[in-house]
């Protein structure tokens, strides 16, 4: 029962944090404080989601699978968000206040 | 409730249609392709949605389940999708090979290009 | 309410589709193609296909983008002629639309059991494979064995294409000059991007280890030769992008990968022909062990090998042969 | 629970999708990509639970895996076509 009780917590705020994202995701200013508010919320979301599945999974090998998931998730999404940056830096677009999405009208 | 059970036949009818308009109209080769991508992918859901039954679950057999949706469409949609893929590839290989020789791959140019 | 998410899902398809039709930038259109990959897949999910939702991902949203991308690098990314004959292509399209969708008002609804498609052969499948196969995964049997010639056809199909796109872009090009940028070494790969490049190394035996799983796990979840070989495809190319080009092919090199296109093809082929010695029909395996429901097992087992080797080794093919074209 | 969580995935699927319509640089379609690849891969795992077999969670792992590769795939194009900018630029001057 207690642990129904943690593993709905998580979801909801799993839930929580993946809407938040999105919002940020879509409303933030720039391209880095976007990148910002998806990626971090991302790890968080996967990690409350995941989570609370897996106290209602149970000890079986459904819990180990959704494990590799959630490995998967924390190693490949910081690392994509990384590279995404880093590629954007080198591009040209630095994160300066107003002329962020200049590079867009040029191409 | 009854209508919502057509939904599905009328996105694929849209889907089909978007990507026949891309296919007919658009002049660049490579977005032709990728119209007759989305004109497979419609035609992919409407095997598959033809394939479900209501309270169904999919076709892997486990023990307290009795109805299990349709396995056929789902054998034939399965091996078009990897088919799908190798002739996009090969239409993309033509694509890259008109280019090389014609300089575009834009309809005008290409046309313009054969009357001379 | 799963129809209601599955609604939802739908019109983001309709959506996706619109604006990748619509935009002008190539380039912003595989990508979206990508997110419609994606959608699609959770849309099989939801109608119950897990093998195909797992196909579609494998497709779809890897190794789709990758050889849209490769022939985009090729070719230019900018759409620069406006439409032809625009009003006529519309017209034909929305009366199209609008009789297709009249069309549907005589379908059976959406999950309807007493359908005409769930009364003939689908039934009799599904009561058969205990019985004649005994795997619980009904989608390899029929794909396997019931319908083994279906799929025999659709291997040498994709070993056609492969072969076509290796004729085609294997031709010496005239008008491009050797190395037009000598300095610049060709296929380095993302070598100063130190992050991805560790990380992804250290992922690629995870994918790899997870395709010969869904290989030979086929029989009992989703899963299969057409996925597995997507999914190991897609660990290669992986490699090739992180580390470069030259590096991948010294790993897995050309002619390797052609007699993987070849050797896949063949053992599909052979192991019809060996029914046939055995005293069986063509791709007959009852006879391949004295029990018929293990010869099955065996039989189903070798033809998804040699699907997945085939799939394998023209999705790398293609690949590798848009990469030389290029510099991607 | 499950429920209100996949309409929480659905409705950002929604907003990232917004946010690769809306560009504006290519940047943000592909964070938009990979966001929205996170999200099917979450919305995935919980549905697998709704629908009651939990096996079908080697379909979220492809996913996770596959996403990841096509973001590295979209950046090594940038690269390649970045490089090829700066050689033509080269070539011209």
């Amino acid at each position: 029962m207690a642990i129904d009780i943690i593993s709905w917590i998580l979801l909801s705020l799993g839930g929580a944090f993946v809407f938040i994202g999105g919002l940020g995701a879509l409303r933030m200013p720039n391209l880095y404080t976007r990148m910002h508010a998806a990626s971090l919320t991302d790890t968080m979301a996967a990690v409350l989601i995941i989570g609370g599945i897996m106290l209602q999974a149970g000890a079986t090998l459904v819990t180990i699978k959704l494990a590799a998931i959630l490995l998967f998730l924390l190693i490949t999404s910081p690392t994509a968000s990384n590279a995404l940056a880093s590629a954007a830096i080198l591009s040209g677009l630095h994160p300066e206040e107003g002329k962020i999405d200049a590079r867009e009208q040029r191409e | 409730m009854e209508l919502l059970g057509l939904y599905y036949y009328w996105v694929f009818a849209v889907l089909l249609m978007i990507g026949f308009y891309a296919v007919i109209a658009k002049p660049n080769l490579i977005k032709k392709l990728i119209g007759l991508s989305i004109f497979q992918a419609a035609v992919f859901l409407l095997y598959i949605t033809m394939g479900k039954v209501e309270g169904g679950t999919a076709p892997i057999f486990q023990d307290g389940v009795t109805v299990y949706s349709n396995p056929l469409p789902q054998v034939l949609i399965l091996t078009a999708i990897v088919v799908g893929i190798s002739t996009t590839a090969l239409g993309l290989g033509i694509v890259v090979r008109i280019k090389e020789e014609y300089g575009s791959i834009e309809e005008h140019d290409i046309q313009k290009r054969d009357r001379r | 309410m799963i129809i209601l998410f599955g609604v939802f899902l739908l019109t983001l398809l309709v959506i996706t589709a619109l604006a990748i039709v619509q935009t002008e930038s190539l380039f912003a259109a595989v990508i979206l193609t990508g997110i419609f990959s994606l959608l699609m897949a959770a849309n099989f999910f939801l109608l119950d296909a897990a093998d195909v939702a797992l196909t579609e991902a494998a497709i779809g949203a890897g190794i789709s983008t990758v050889l849209f991308l490769g022939a985009l690098a090729l070719t230019g990314e900018r759409e620069r002629g406006k439409s032809t004959n625009r009003l006529i292509a519309l017209g034909v399209v929305t009366v199209t639309t609008l009789i297709v969708i009249y069309a549907t008002f005589d379908k059976p609804r959406h999950g309807d059991a007493e359908a005409p498609v769930h009364q003939h052969v689908g039934p009799w499948y599904l009561e058969k494979t205990p019985e004649l196969i005994d795997i619980p995964n009904s989608v390899t049997a029929v794909l396997g064995s019931f319908r083994g010639y279906d799929t025999l056809g659709e291997v040498f199909v994709v070993f056609t294409a492969g072969i076509g796109v290796l004729f085609l872009l294997s031709a010496r090009s005239a008008a491009r000059p050797e190395s037009a940028n000598p300095s610049a070494e060709p296929g380095q790969g993302l070598r100063h991007y130190l992050v991805p490049r560790v990380v992804g190394r250290l992922l690629i035996p995870f994918v790899f280890l997870f395709g010969l799983y869904v290989q030979f796990h086929g029989d009992y979840g989703p899963g299969g030769g057409f996925q597995a070989g997507a999914i190991i495809a897609a660990a290669v190319i992986l490699y090739a992008l992180l580390e470069g080009e030259g590096q991948a092919l010294r790993a897995l090199p050309m002619d390797v990968l052609k007699w993987l296109v070849a050797g896949g093809a063949l053992l599909y082929g052979a192991v019809g022909v060996a029914g046939m010695l055995l005293g069986g029909n063509f791709l007959d395996y009852n006879v391949l062990a004295s029990d018929p429901i293990a010869g099955q097992h065996i039989g189903i087992i070798l033809i998804e090998l040699g699907v997945g080797i085939t799939v394998t080794g023209v999705l790398l093919c293609v690949f590798h042969a848009f990469a030389a074209r290029g510099k991607l | 629970m499950y429920y209100a969580v996949t309409l929480a995935t659905l409705v950002t699927m929604a907003l990232a999708l917004v946010r690769a319509l809306l560009g504006p640089s290519i940047y943000d379609r592909i964070l938009a990509v990979n966001m929205f690849g996170t999200k099917t891969v979450l919305f995935l795992s919980v549905v697998a639970f709704l629908f009651g077999r939990p096996d079908f969670l080697d379909l979220a792992l492809v996913y996770a895996m596959i996403n990841f590769i096509g973001v590295i795939a979209v950046l090594e194009f940038i690269r390649v076509r970045a490089e090829n900018d700066i050689s033509e630029k080269g070539a011209g001057s």
